[in-house]
């Protein structure tokens, strides 16, 4: 019996360490954000040149489909090896988040009116114009109108009563 | 008694009633067992065993079971 | 007879308990490969004791002044207790911390970190854990540790109840034994040094070429929870009579707003403060942003950070009085040693990029 | 309070320190403090049921003990002159009176807790999720299926004199809140655990150790079996699973619910253990049983043993079930004597199912039990002809063959536990004989339910290991008296590598969800 149950414990210790050869990073290390999910068919997006370019959307896809940007960056976390990316069009900013070996969409906001949200609002429109789109319960009391949908967020923030920033993203929990 | 030991055996031919006094520590009979004893001497002796005397000691030999229905019979 | 057994259940109990605590050095990981950030909070007791100026804060500390350039340019002691993403709350208990080992002339605080107003407003849950694990796990026991530890949990380690794993941290790694390296074996009793005073150095070059944008904010009046540290260092600082210093680090990302730098003019003037926006003085720094970075501009990398400390250290010595210690034999055999590592250790990465 | 919580140690700790400190007749004072400080943990909001329960239990059994006192006391006093019929009478009438107590406390009490388990139905929650009944939203107070359970047992049994009232209303508020057991049973008798739950106790340094080792055996079983299998009873449950899959999932799930149920109870028995209280066993290694009605003797042995005490033999020997009994034994003799026994179990069967929980799956699951209990009990005779004609008692591997029958009997049936939907179980259990998709087993769609390759491993040692400890148990009796026999140092190494194991291999902490006891769902 004690044999049986010395053996038993040493297999049981032996397994664990048998896995140790496994050469893993530690769980601290390039972790990426575990922000959504990848390809969620619900999220906002805006449409552009026929594409539709949609929060949690996959980067590569869309870039075969709109093109390359103007511009682009990269911004890294401190001691993270994930990359944010930064892709910087005529009219509007994309970022995305790395999840696996893929860039998702992350945030992406509006720099003209020559993109609209799916609602019709664009840079420049008045408020009453916002509230028709969304209603007043959207609006914080002072210069934004702000709408949530699972965890995604759009806000259109005004200033001088016009719309001067139209921005989606996801809200992270 | 005949008639008790008579149930009995009838439900358990191979267990020797008269001596045998472990019969529910020796899981020799279970409920199923128990609630047709009681059916049967209800209808034999007329007499109503209620469910709080359904103990194991008072059923563990048949010599017990005796002395209960006794008791029941004579209140 | 009773004795005996007495005797060798508490023998076996102190056995076990060696190894449980052998056990938990094993599985805590050891920073010293890749993530070497996490390795810096531990590393300020070994330099602790004798420094004129103590700079907290977050990779645009650790990451952009070298304490060895102000020793050389002006016999400056300091010395950097930054770590990554290092909350503000954090930066308050370290502060408190330092204060038990030894009461500088002029603490440092970079403002970046007035933007997170909550343990809840940056990154995700796994990634804010890795985090405070960092910031949190090298420091030593004591109150400060176990307040910043409260106030630093994000949901789902207060679910758990994961403050009991910052004083035993084997209960937060104890299913690392699948993911166990060379390293973790190597580095069971004595780590290296990876910072030079808390500097972390980087050799390499990446040119900013593009600007790196953010959207416009809703609301840029920084949260009353940052308001509420901040006010607690100047306290703090106050009591032990020692100048708290403000600063921006010249990094170009995250963005720096104009309304933020405004509150933190505002607030430095109120409080009879010092701060200093190192963004506006980039050109007396004299930073080459095609060469003095290695990430693009968000961090400076090793000749970026001489420039700066070099600058900074000028600072010091006029706004603040800081001390020359070179003519200090002690002092100076101290930091000789400190010097040379810090110069083999530039040699070597950059032989290395 | 999670009992696979730090919080819940430290709790125990402080409790054991203080127990053993302070004068040892304010003990069971103490243990009432910290079971309602237990209590209230899980929410202010749920104390009015607990204390409903205690204190409609304490009237209702000290209003039957005032009157079984006058009665005893009439009977004393006119002891010469009562005539046999006049006792009988005045026993009748005591009957009657304290029958209106009995009753309405039952009612009362079963209200309570029916109202309370309807409220988790559908519809009730999607209203409560939505808002519009607000009230709704609390859940199922801590521990009610059980504390109340074990309440009424207690108001029976006084009504039936087979236990004598508590008179000290803060000693039975204790034995309705003991709080090791208010998490998920055992549903104990009054009488069980009335003698160690109230006597002063010295510090006993064995008790406390054998607690302890029973409590860690526990924690291994729940936190490295139970938790760590559970993500893939979670994946298995999902509609493209049929098939060889459906069959792991009943294989999966008894792992887990073994090592979560049973983990659990060795955690509280070991606790009271360690309090020097005594709790009645609730399992005794249960997938070892040859059939099913000894499965129900050996699994969750307290509640079957309440159903059987308060339900199963007051509905068969009820006065209208005995008549029905004689008339129907006219005509088919057996059939008749054989009735109450079908009609009681059929009873006891639907309030176990609806015991578990409010929806149609778990009368189904408590139908498919009584089915085949009945079903087993008619056909011994058949059976026992059977094993006589192949002489297969005798042989080795046939008393394996039986245990490895029951046990996937059990599989199939306890299944239905996860399907609320009852035609959903119906559709898998068809699929065991229509799909035949073997190629799962090494497709890496086993890979594919949360787990991963070391994750089997774990599982499969810790199953052996469980196995192994039950067959020890089985075979030679208890585990922690074997080990006492050992040398000191080899006895600590031993319990000091399974503590380490539950250290290094528990689901808990970062990236483990935290999940509960499946039976503090009851």
């Amino acid at each position: 019996m004690k044999r049986w149950m010395a053996f038993l414990l040493v297999l049981c210790m032996a397994v664990g360490f048998a896995a140790c050869s496994t050469p893993e990073a530690p769980t601290t290390d390039g972790t990426t954000p575990n922000v959504g999910n990848p390809g969620d068919p619900n999220a906002y997006y805006f449409t552009h040149k026929g594409t539709d370019i949609r929060l949690n959307g996959d980067m590569e896809a869309i870039l075969k489909a709109i093109g390359e940007p103007k511009k682009y960056t990269e911004e890294t976390s401190c001691a993270f090896t994930g990359l944010d990316k930064t892709y910087t069009y005529d009219s509007f900013v994309i970022q995305t988040y790395p999840k696996g070996d893929k860039d998702y969409v992350y945030m992406f906001w509006f720099l003209d009116d020559m993109v609209e949200t799916p609602e019709g609002v664009k840079i420049g429109d008045t408020q009453a114009a916002v509230e028709a789109a969304y209603g007043t319960d959207a609006y914080n009391g002072k210069n934004a109108f702000i709408t949530k949908k699972d965890n995604y967020s759009m806000t259109v923030i005004l200033k001088d009563g016009v719309v001067s920033s139209i921005q989606y993203t996801i809200v992270i929990g | 008694m005949e008639t008790l030991l008579q149930i009995l055996q009838d439900l358990h031919p191979e267990v020797d009633f008269e001596t045998e006094e472990h019969l529910i520590d020796n899981k020799i009979l279970n409920s199923f067992d128990i609630v047709t004893i009681v059916a049967e001497i209800d209808s034999e002796f007329d007499v109503a065993i209620p469910a709080e005397h359904l103990l194991p000691k008072n059923f563990n030999s048949a010599k017990a079971l005796y002395a209960l229905v006794q008791k029941l019979m004579d209140e | 007879m009773k004795k005996k057994s007495i005797l060798i259940l508490c023998a076996s109990l102190a056995v076990c308990i060696a190894l449980l605590w052998l056990l938990q050095a094993l599985l805590m990981p050891k920073y010293m490969g890749s993530v070497k950030e996490g390795a810096l909070i531990g590393e300020y007791y070994d330099n602790a004791g004798n420094n004129d100026v103590v700079f907290i804060g977050d990779c645009e500390v650790y990451e952009n002044f070298s304490p060895i350039t102000m020793w050389e340019e002006y016999g400056i002691t300091s010395i950097i207790r930054g770590s990554a993403q290092q909350m503000i709350w954090q930066s308050y208990y370290l502060m408190e911390e330092t204060f038990q080992y030894e009461t500088p002339k002029v603490m440092v605080f970079n403002v970046l970190s007035m933007k997170y107003d909550t343990p809840q407003s940056t990154g995700d849950q796994t990634q804010r854990e890795a985090y405070n694990r960092m910031t949190l796990d090298g420091m030593r026991w004591s109150d400060s540790k176990w307040n910043s530890v409260l106030a630093s949990m994000t949901e789902e380690e207060k679910e758990w109840q994961g403050q009991w794993s910052y004083l035993f941290p084997l209960l937060r790694y104890h299913d690392r034994w699948s993911q166990l390296t060379a390293e973790d074996f190597q580095y069971l009793f004595k780590k290296d040094q990876v910072s030079d005073n808390g500097y972390l150095m980087q050799t390499g070059v990446k040119p900013y070429e593009d600007e790196h944008v953010q959207p416009p904010l809703v609301d840029y009046t920084f949260g009353e929870n940052s308001y509420y540290y901040l006010d607690k260092m100047v306290e703090l600082c106050k009591s032990h009579g020692t100048q708290l210093v403000l600063i921006k680090a010249p990094s170009l990302y995250p963005v720096w707003w104009d309304e933020w730098d405004q509150q933190m003019v505002e607030y430095a003037e109120k409080h009879d403060l010092l701060y200093v926006n190192l963004l506006e003085t980039q050109e007396e720094i004299g930073i080459d942003w095609s060469k003095d970075t290695y990430d693009a501009g968000l961090h400076l990398n090793v000749y970026g950070a001489e420039k700066l400390a070099s600058y900074f250290g000028r600072i010091l010595v006029d706004e603040c009085g800081v001390a020359d210690h070179r003519g200090d034999d002690t002092v100076s055999a101290v930091w000789a040693e400190k010097v040379a590592t810090y110069y083999a250790r530039k040699e070597k990465l950059e032989a290395q990029s | 309070m999670q009992i696979t919580s730090f919080r819940f140690l430290l709790f125990v700790a402080a409790v054991l320190a203080a127990y053993y400190l302070i004068p040892k007749k304010g003990q069971w004072m103490l243990l009432l403090a910290v079971s309602y400080c237990f209590y209230l943990w899980a929410g202010i909001e749920y104390l009015g049921f607990i204390l409903l329960t205690t204190v409609s239990t304490y009237a209702a059994t000290m209003a039957m003990a005032a009157n079984q006192d006058k009665q005893a006391k009439f009977l004393e006093e006119n002891k010469e002159t009562l005539t046999r019929e006049d006792r009988k009478a005045s026993k009748v009438k005591l009957k009657k009176t304290n029958r209106v107590y009995l009753v309405g406390c039952l009612v009362l009490n079963f209200s309570v807790l029916a109202v309370c388990k309807a409220l988790l139905i559908e519809p009730f929650q999607t209203a409560a999720a939505a808002g519009t009944l607000s009230f709704l939203s609390i859940g199922l107070p801590l521990g009610i299926s059980f504390y109340m359970f074990q309440s009424m047992g207690y108001v029976v049994d006084v009504y039936r004199q087979t236990t004598p009232a508590e008179r000290n209303p803060f000693k039975l508020a204790l034995f309705v809140s003991f709080f090791p057991q208010l998490i998920q049973g055992p549903i104990s008798r009054f009488g069980q655990i009335a003698p160690t739950l109230y006597a002063p106790k010295k510090f006993d340094g064995k008790q406390l150790s054998f607690g302890l080792q029973r409590m860690l055996w526990g924690y291994f079983k729940k936190l490295v079996i139970a938790d760590r299998i559970a993500a893939a009873v979670i994946a298995l449950r999902g509609p493209e699973h049929t098939g060889v899959a459906f069959f792991l999932l009943t294989v999966f799930y008894a792992v887990q619910i073994y090592g979560d149920f049973t983990g659990g109870i060795d955690i509280t028995i070991g606790l009271a253990q360690t309090l020097g209280i005594e709790l009645p066993e609730n399992f005794i290694r249960p997938y070892f049983s040859k059939n099913i009605a000894e499965y129900w003797r050996r699994w969750h042995i307290s509640l079957g043993e309440w159903m059987k005490d308060y339900i199963f033999y007051p509905v068969s020997v009820s006065k209208p079930l005995l008549q029905l009994s004689k008339t129907a034994r006219k005509k088919w003799r057996s059939f008749g004597q054989r009735l109450p026994v079908y009609v009681a179990s059929v009873a006891t069967w639907f309030v176990t199912g609806i015991w578990h929980g409010l929806t149609p799956n778990f009368v189904l699951w408590g139908m498919l039990n009584c089915f085949f209990i009945v079903l087993s009990e008619e056909c011994v005779g058949l059976y026992e002809r059977f094993h006589n004609r192949f002489h297969l008692k005798e042989k080795k591997w046939y008393g394996g063959f039986e245990i490895l029958r029951m046990f996937i009997l059990m599989n199939l049936i306890r299944i239905v536990d996860l399907f609320p939907n009852v035609s959903d179980y119906f559709s898998r259990i068809g699929s065991l004989f229509t799909t035949f998709n073997f190629h799962i087993l090494w497709d890496g769609t086993m890979l594919k339910l949360g787990l991963t390759e070391l994750d089997y491993i774990i599982l499969a040692c810790g199953i052996v290991l469980m196995f192994v400890i039950s067959l020890i148990q089985e075979k030679k009796g208890s585990i922690r008296a074997l080990l006492l026999q050992q040398k000191p140092v080899l006895r600590y190494a031993l319990i000091f590598a399974l503590l380490v194991i539950v250290l290094l291999m528990g689901s808990y902490g970062v990236g483990y969800n935290a999940s509960a006891f499946i039976y503090n769902a009851f």
